[in-house]
């Protein structure tokens, strides 16, 4: 096959080119590596270096402040069943609005990455204008817009829904654009040649092929989102976070709370995460919707 | 005598960041002057994160509240001690936390207040929280929990934020910090109203106070006690003669008009110690 | 085929009714319980309460003060002085005596707010011409208060009189004069001192004018007084974002140093022990499952504030996020091509060097470089908490609730920043992940696993 | 009846359909020939009006079908069904639902969104598929039949919207043998009975000659012949092919006798 | 020289190599041949220590290569190369640094982690790559090539390792026939031009018998034939895939010579 060319080459000229080739190779390896060494020692440095603490006193004490919550976790450990049925209704909210802010944000972020796909668009020429909108919708940190929001709304779970909301809208978006950009546009055209109109041919054509992948990625994101809404109630958006923050500001003396509280949302955590894994693991390899 | 290679002060909230970097950066410079090391400012969001600093060993410095104080030597009493505090113009060095309303709503004053929604600040804040908490129950002769005598009490975050929410008719009533001095309709002379005034965020004639403490002591400038002495001798010394050397700076390290800091000792915040002690589990 | 002669359509009619009265219930059920839930939430976090509380006054402040800036015009009513300041601020202060050109200073200083609207400080009383309205004179005392004449009529809203204080809000200027002081906001687009601050030779220098003295050899000084400009201090701010971008990039290039062998750990076909499997996974679950901001309360005790506390809370959790997902890259490996290389007599560590760390490298160089685009996000919100990088600047700006041009400014530059992170990560990949089309494409379906 | 008139279609430089006049005046089924890049799909598209034309006109009793817009157009696309080579439906769906897409146009967005198909359509549907033969795999998933089959749903939704005109590209261009004579016997046998028009891209001669009453040539965009099948001598089909003297008949071909010839020698091969 | 003793594997009940034994004296080429799940590829995975024998020895020079551990194993291993049917390269890699891979037993972890490998050996994987006529592609990567190409790649690595024994299992059931011509000539080269014995697993029979000195029959996991190809008559064959009449052994060539005569056929066809 390839026989022509090679009579053109001995092998000295080939043996001299890959040897060439190496060194050039390696030079280069050898650069990017003392490069990417280099900036990581002088990153570390100078984070070190303007941090209060250093990382060779402070290692030992990693876990002091730990130890001090469990210490006294653990000395009043018959406080904590009363604490989880208190904080219980606050756990009640954040799932909320993860869950609230995944739903909204997932039909924004169907509606967003359906108009950002190329054959799907409803408007073709305004496709970077959708994206623009993700990429911004995915850039600005939640807290920013919760901050901001509980500016003009006041404090509680509403500014924290939205936030997570927007961010959760962009996100989904652009994962959503490429799974449909994976979906076959062929049932689209069939749609399009009975007359059918573009939420016609988005519904029936476009839902069903890219359903499953939707769902998964969605649940996905419910997991991130229970972490950020906790997140955000630590800036004041209402729910556990919140009186994760309180309890842990007081410090001692409520460290039981601080616990209790951790312990509960933790739970949620693992528990959301494992459930979500295995429905998605049944989404991506079983069959039906 | 141990030697320190480098001074690390923390400042805390309150203020925009920058803006407290820049306004304690004299005090960063002279510092550094007299120790003969580097000075750093560290200007966390929280309350916590200097506490942790201090506990740790992170911070050498700090201005507390009176309230993070004892958080603090409730953690560790032997983490830090107070030496200087700061003096007003009026030669005390106390300060009030001021209840309020919307004059709009018709309350006038604490006994107005039953079954309305009530708001806190930040639960380690001394005026947002602490004194308040301890006050009010004696003046209403009822607990602060929901429903008891209030009809609900909330947490708004901060002070700032207790302002806007009683503003906006989020909570009836709410509780901020004020010096007491000057005149109501300017907010007071300094404190959270008075801020909130000249941003324009809310105007003095819509509010009316309808409750204020008895002076609450003004957080200490504490130092971590593991300091060699020398070093904790040479700060409070700057400190204490800051007003006289360079009036600028003093303004801006005591964010506003003072007349001075001054030596100050554990004692007077045994108070709200006990105030503290008193809400823990 | 066959089977058709044996189901007769009437018999297939029905069968197809039944499944679109499925479909239906199905279709209506969803929704409805979507609907449902949203309706639950709705009153659950009192929606048409908040509705009532919502202040688009302050919405508007917000966004009317993020594009625009005041100028504070003082009168200290005891002292009878009168400063100027920008913003209120003692860095945007006027010297004493000078004043911009609509004000002007004497015994009486005249404020020209514009079309008509003019602020008079007299030695007594206050004056504010309104066209259309009159002109509302106001005298403040020690003794008996603020005393307002307004013109006659019923008072406006936009003028809020008490005994001890006048408020008058006109679009072109805001009054306010209590017993201490009276002062007037006028508001202007703009940012203003964002180049230079008032104490600069160069403030309110063209551009153009400016590149001639940059030529003539100021370069230097005009970049430093640029540079070091006490109202928006840029040099701050590039700091800050310098910090942001270093905690994300300490945090996830650590974490992946450290998740690498830990994966191996994880991986089913890597470590046949169960209990190691298991505890390793439930590792990484936990500090997966505490967020980075709650590691950074937990490691501020030891290293205090600032960015190395800020990095290392990146690094230990997505430690657990790597862990997880390289593990998982792990496992779905090719054994063929380790078994070639095992079939030629090498070690174990070269039998990972050769036969594994080729294959995963691609999942595992985008799954980095997408972590360091979304951790630079999540670096703004510790920093906020740790005590370094824009996310403090902008929080703080926030929480104090003024400045709100700074927060439009520092909220572009995350987003700036942000994007940015966003291209050059995509870029990498493109770059290092060459000749795959396919590598190309799997951080985009990957971050599933995150 | 359907008048196509100097229709033209560009990409860029290229002209894909060059001035192409058409005149069908009764109903007729048609089959349009002509090798890879001809024109035949961009022909059919504009009819469809899922491609703009460039230049021309498409007139139907008196309208120009090319300028209608919105609402309009769509209900010329319900008049005039399409069916595709890759049959283009939705796979993932039952077939039943896929042939109610043909109703789709005279059914309100929100109505067809919670399935909301009148039973009489849904019966019709099953009536339709049973004509075709398919009426057992109603309720299946449309992925889960096969190549035939799916063809044959395709064509039963486009019965679906009662077309007055079908159109189909290449219908049979992806199916085996046997399956092709059962879709174009389905589609000879809807122009029968119905009285519908059918214009057909075929690649294969013997198949425009077997099932069509009219043959439409077409090379680089234009129309090169316009005939009856009995008039497509070799000679023509050369020209239109543009191919040289080895062209052979039998290599387009996809007849099953044509292929039944060649089967026994792959299976000697086999026993060798 | 290499001498098997009632080497047996079992997976659980399964046996899957039943106490083979087998004797090399001196250097030749060896087929395996036996139907899918005899145990061939299991014997040649034993012998090269990818699979542990569950009894039995494998004595090499007075050494039972069942028992060795660590480093000895792996010297075993570089001096017994072994040839995969699915290639086994790391296809990321450039076919240069593939082979070099066969020199990994010999240098130092640390070297070879940053691929330092010496010159020399470069030098020696260039003119290995040469004589097996693939030098021109040696700065690809290893996945850009053809099945054949790579197939060579792999020798060439095995060829690096300069081992006395080159196992092949089934090298060239992934090829097509003129990729497998070429892949056998080169193991049949090896094997006379250095000496070097070769033992390839076959699945056909031609094959075995075309390029083998000594074919060796396994069924069921039990070794049932071993003598010269010409022993291998029909009869044999059949016992060894314990096939009935019908069995022919055309079905199972890849032999270029035994399609040729079908090709024809085929061409036939299409000119009709
Ligand atoms: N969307 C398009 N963009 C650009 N050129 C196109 C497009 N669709 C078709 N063409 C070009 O128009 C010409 C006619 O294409 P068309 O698909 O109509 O031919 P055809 O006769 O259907 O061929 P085939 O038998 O391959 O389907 C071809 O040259 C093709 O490359
Ligand atoms: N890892 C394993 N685990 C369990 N059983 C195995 C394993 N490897 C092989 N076997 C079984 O051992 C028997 C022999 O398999 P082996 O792969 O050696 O046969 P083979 O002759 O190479 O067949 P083929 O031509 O399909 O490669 C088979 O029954 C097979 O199922
Ligand atoms: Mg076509
Ligand atoms: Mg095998």
């Amino acid at each position: 096959m390839t026989d022509l060319s090679a009579a053109s080459h001995t092998v000295t000229q080939i043996r001299d080119e890959y040897v060439a080739m190496t060194r050039t190779r390696r030079m280069y390896g050898g650069l990017l590596l003392i490069l990417f060494v280099a900036l990581m020692v002088a990153g570390f440095r100078t984070a070190d270096s303007r941090n209060a603490g250093s990382f060779a006193d402070g290692w030992q004490r990693i876990f002091d402040y730990p130890a001090e919550v469990v210490a006294e976790a653990v000395e009043k450990a018959a406080n904590l069943p009363a604490h989880f049925v208190t904080f219980f209704p606050a756990l009640v909210e954040t799932v909320n609005i993860a869950a609230a802010a995944t739903l909204a944000g997932t039909l924004a972020g169907t509606l967003l990455a359906l108009l950002s796909t190329r054959g799907m668009a409803r408007w073709p020429r305004a496709i970077p204008v959708f994206r623009r909108i993700m990429d911004i919708f995915r850039a600005v940190p939640e807290i920013v817009i919760a901050l901001v929001l509980i500016f003009v709304l006041g404090g509680g779970p509403v500014p924290a829904m939205i936030a997570i909301a927007i961010h959760t809208a962009g996100a989904l978006g652009k994962l959503f654009s490429e799974v449909n950009e994976n979906a076959s546009l062929k049932p689209l055209e069939g749609l399009q040649s009975v007359g059918a109109n573009w939420s016609q041919r988005m519904y029936l054509g476009v839902i069903p092929q890219v359903g499953p992948n939707y769902v998964s990625y969605a649940l996905l994101r419910f997991e991130i989102n229970i972490r950020a809404s906790a997140i955000l109630g630590f800036v004041g958006a209402g729910g556990i976070g919140y009186e994760l923050r309180n309890a842990m500001s007081w410090g001692q003396g409520r460290y039981d709370e601080a616990a209790a509280i951790f312990l509960l949302l933790f739970i949620t955590i693992v528990v959301v995460d494992q459930i979500s894994g295995q429905l998605r693991d049944r989404l991506t390899h079983g069959a039906a919707l | 005598q141990e030697q320190i290679d480098e001074f690390r002060i923390g400042i805390l909230g309150g203020e925009n960041a920058q803006d407290r970097m820049n306004n304690n950066q004299c005090l960063a410079d002279y510092a550094s002057e007299v120790l003969g090391v580097p000075v750093k400012l560290f200007a966390p969001a929280d309350y916590n994160g200097v506490i942790q600093g201090l506990l740790g060993g992170t911070i050498d410095l700090a201005w507390l509240g009176a309230s993070a104080y004892a958080k603090t030597w409730m953690s560790d009493p032997e983490a830090v001690e107070p030496v200087l505090v700061k003096y007003n113009t009026d030669g005390g060095y106390g300060y009030h936390s001021v209840g309020f309303a919307r004059k709009d709503s018709g309350i006038t004053s604490l006994d107005d207040m039953q079954g309305k929604v009530f708001g806190f600040g930040d639960p380690n804040s001394t005026s947002g929280y602490l004194i308040p908490s301890i006050e009010i129950p004696q003046a209403t002769g009822a607990t602060m929990d929901s429903g008891d005598y209030f009809g609900e009490v909330k947490f708004t975050g901060g002070h700032e934020q207790t302002i806007v929410a009683v503003n906006n008719g989020d909570v009836d009533a709410g509780v901020t910090w004020a010096d007491g001095l000057g005149n109501w309709e300017d907010g007071y002379n300094s404190g959270a109203l008075r801020k909130a005034v000249d941003a324009g965020l809310v105007d003095m004639n819509d509010l009316v106070e309808i409750w204020k403490s008895k002076p609450i002591p003004e957080g200490p400038i504490v130092l971590r006690k593991e300091l060699p002495a020398e070093v904790k001798a040479k700060m409070t010394d700057l400190m204490a003669n800051l007003h006289e050397m360079d009036q600028d700076c003093f303004y801006g390290v005591a964010a506003g008009e003072a007349m001075a800091f001054k030596p100050i000792d554990h004692e007077a915040y045994e108070i709200i110690i006990e105030a503290r002690k008193s809400k823990s589990n | 085929m066959t089977a058709a002669a044996d189901i007769a359509p009437d018999m297939l009619k029905a069968q197809a009714d039944r499944l679109f009265l499925r479909k239906r219930v199905f279709n209506f059920g969803l929704p409805a319980l979507v609907i449902g839930y949203l309706v639950y939430v709705f009153f659950a976090f009192d929606v048409p309460g908040l509705w009532d509380r919502a202040s688009f006054e302050n919405g508007q402040t917000l966004v009317r003060d993020s594009y625009s800036y005041k100028t504070h015009v003082t009168r200290n009513n005891s002292d009878a002085s009168v400063s100027i300041a920008i913003e209120g601020e003692r860095k945007g202060a006027y010297p004493e005596g000078e004043a911009p050109d609509w004000v002007t200073l004497g015994a009486v200083t005249v404020i020209d707010l514009g079309d008509g609207y003019e602020v008079r400080f007299g030695p007594e009383t206050v004056e504010f011409d309104i066209p259309d309205y009159g002109t509302i004179r106001a005298t403040p005392s020690r003794s008996a208060g603020v005393q307002a004449e307004l013109p006659p009529g019923e008072m406006p809203e936009w003028i809020n009189a008490s005994k001890n204080r006048l408020a008058v809000t006109t679009d072109a200027g805001r009054l306010t004069v209590t017993r201490s002081r009276s002062e007037v906001f006028r508001y202007f687009t703009g940012w203003e001192l964002f180049w230079f601050t008032l104490d600069s030779p160069y403030h309110g220098v063209g551009p153009g004018a400016l590149m001639g003295l940059a030529v003539q050899g100021e370069a230097g000084a005009i970049w430093s007084d640029f540079w070091n400009n006490a109202m928006w201090r840029h040099k701050d701010v590039a700091w800050a974002i310098y910090e942001t971008i270093l905690m994300a990039f300490l945090g996830t290039i650590g974490a992946a140093i450290v998740a690498l062998p830990l994966a191996f750990l994880a991986a089913r076909n890597f470590t046949p022990m169960r209990v190691v499997r298991f505890g390793v996974r439930r590792v990484f679950d936990f500090v997966r499952g505490v967020d980075a901001l709650i590691w950074t309360i937990i490691l501020a005790r030891a290293f205090g504030p600032g960015p190395l506390t800020g990095a290392l809370a990146i690094l230990v959790t997505d430690s657990g996020t790597f862990g997880k997902i390289f593990s998982e890259a792990l496992e779905n490996v090719d054994s063929k091509q380790i078994e070639g290389v095992q079939s030629t007599g090498a070690s174990a560590v070269q039998r990972y060097r050769f036969g594994v760390i080729p294959q995963v490298t691609p999942v595992l160089l985008s799954q980095i470089l997408y972590f360091l685009e979304s951790n630079t996000r999540s670096a703004t919100i510790i920093g906020a908490i740790t005590g370094g990088g824009i996310g403090l600047l902008l929080t703080q700006a926030i929480i104090t609730q003024k400045d709100w041009e700074e927060v439009a400014y520092y909220i572009t530059l995350v987003i700036l920043m942000v994007v940015f992170m966003d291209w050059l990560s995509g870029w990498l990949r493109r770059r290092l992940i060459a000749g795959g089309g396919e590598g190309a494409r799997k951080p985009a379906a990957k971050p599933a696993t995150a | 009846m359907l008048r196509i008139d100097k229709l033209t279609k560009r990409f860029g430089r290229n002209v894909a359909v060059d001035a192409a006049t058409l005149d069908v005046d009764k109903p007729c089924m048609i089959g349009i020939i002509g090798r890879s890049g001809a024109g035949k799909s961009t022909l059919l598209r504009m009819i469809n009006r899922l491609t703009d034309a460039t230049d021309g006109r498409i007139m139907v009793e008196g309208r120009d079908v090319t300028q209608l817009r919105g609402r309009d157009k769509r209900a010329w696309q319900a008049d005039c069904a399409m069916i595709f080579q890759q049959f283009n439906l939705v796979p993932r769906i039952d077939v039943v639902s896929n042939v109610l897409h043909g109703t789709l146009n005279r059914r309100s967005t929100l109505a067809t969104m919670f399935n909301l198909y009148p039973m009489a359509d849904i019966h019709r549907a099953i009536d339709i598929l049973d004509r075709l033969g398919i009426a057992e795999h109603a309720p299946k998933r449309a992925e889960a039949l096969s190549g035939g089959q799916q063809q044959r749903v395709a064509i039963a939704r486009a019965l679906m919207q009662d077309p007055r005109i079908i159109l189909a590209d290449e219908p049979i261009a992806s199916l085996d043998p046997m399956n092709a004579q059962t879709v174009m016997e389905a589609l000879r046998r809807i122009h029968e009975e119905d009285g519908r028009t059918v214009i057909c891209n075929l690649h294969t001669l013997d198949t425009a000659r077997r099932y069509c009453d009219r043959v439409v040539g077409m090379r680089d965009g234009r129309i090169v012949f316009d005939g009856l099948p009995e008039q497509l001598t070799t000679g023509v089909a050369r020209e239109i092919y543009g191919a040289d003297a080895s062209f052979s008949e039998a290599a387009t071909s996809t007849e099953i006798d044509a292929l039944d010839a060649t089967t026994p020698l792959r299976e000697a091969k086999a026993l060798v």
